[in-house]
């Protein structure tokens, strides 16, 4: 299955794109960043503390456990700092 | 109303339109949040954010708030891009019959548009730049509601 | 600032003058009050006020407000005399570094503006004219701080 | 001693001045309010309830035990319906 995948703030500065489409068999968010880690260093590294990490699934704030199933938008940041 | 825009606003344009505009309402609260320069070494601030879900993002949290409050009128502005110091970066203003309802619902716009609105900010100083860290604070803030 | 005045204001102008001069706050909250015609027979409205206390009286309310709560501006102003249906009946202002205290300094400025300045509104319809009651809810409100 | 005193709002309709000068030997609020109720019927009404009034002693507010020693002004009114 085809997801594109967005990058805000800090972690797309590491990851050093700010957005790419992936091809993906993970069922939910933690196995689609366990993949993008193993790819290469600086995946691994943005990645490395999720608990500093959000994620939206199609645009919906939610948590790493959340399904993508049918879902075509992934995107990760750190915490938002709006207002 | 909902704009998320990169360009300038005017305070004062937008309580005046909005005060001519609340459908009777006897009580309106703005707040405006000003980019401040506590170091005194910021060049500007960068705000990133996530078009499409900011819009739907802070469309949910309006929502939200005309459900729990009165409100005859409810604007949110938010700027993105590239603002310098004492620039306006977003406003919230409410209307309602009653004062009380008027100041929380505004209140709580704040609280969520600050941790729940994907919008990241940036500090450009001479010496370099740095992201912007939530507060626990802001994050605890939510639980009031 | 504070200013007990006849005359109209325009809360564009006034949140304006106000943002741009807040001293490196980064928070500024406003609060408008407007005539409201609830019964849908209103011709004006008639607020009487005590030249002198009046002063004395939101002088002192602002001054608490400026010691609970770290502002780094202030403002106040309430009209009195003749005021027409949506008329912009008082506005108060307050900036700080902080979103959380410009709010409950607003939100306090009203509550005793409300119940401890002196004021008395006379609502003027086509049928007669009559004393706004105060209600018992304002003055709980004041335990609230 | 001479007092001014003040009438706001229905107070000063019910008694029909907004101000007037007094010659009072009352020692507080209460014993100011007895004197002028016994003057006239319209004063006896405007301070029939005084659960009703509030008042201010050289402009600030006080309550009907208030002395009036050494005091200038003195101002009757319903609860204050400002904001």
């Amino acid at each position: 299955m085809q997801i594109e995948i967005l990058y805000f703030a800090w972690v797309r500065e590491r990851i050093g794109i700010p957005r790419e489409t992936v091809e993906t068999n993970a069922t939910n968010v933690h196995g689609l960043v366990a993949e993008l880690s193993a790819r290469e260093e600086r995946y691994a590294l943005a990645f490395s503390d999720i608990s500093a990490l959000r994620v939206a699934v199609d645009q919906d704030l939610t948590d790493f456990d959340a399904t993508l199933n049918g879902v075509r938008e992934v995107a990760f940041f750190p915490p938002m700092t709006g207002g | 109303m909902l704009s998320v825009q990169s360009n300038a606003f005017d305070p004062g344009d937008i309580l005046r339109n909005f005060s001519e505009n609340v459908g009777g309402a006897g009580a309106v609260v703005s707040f405006t949040g000003i980019v401040r320069d506590n170091s005194g070494t910021l060049d500007h601030m960068l705000i990133e954010h996530y078009p499409g879900m900011t819009e739907k993002a802070i469309s949910a949290i309006m929502a939200s708030a005309s459900k729990r409050w009165n409100l005859t009128a409810c604007t949110v502005i938010h700027r993105h891009g590239h603002l310098n110091p004492n620039d306006m970066i977003m406003m919230v203003a409410t209307a309602s019959s009653h004062r009380v309802e008027a100041f929380q619902a505004a209140d709580y716009l704040m609280d969520y548009l600050k941790s729940r609105a994907p919008f990241w900010k940036k500090e450009v100083s001479k010496d370099g730049s740095i992201w912007v860290e939530s507060k626990a604070a802001d994050e605890d803030a939510l639980n009031r509601w």
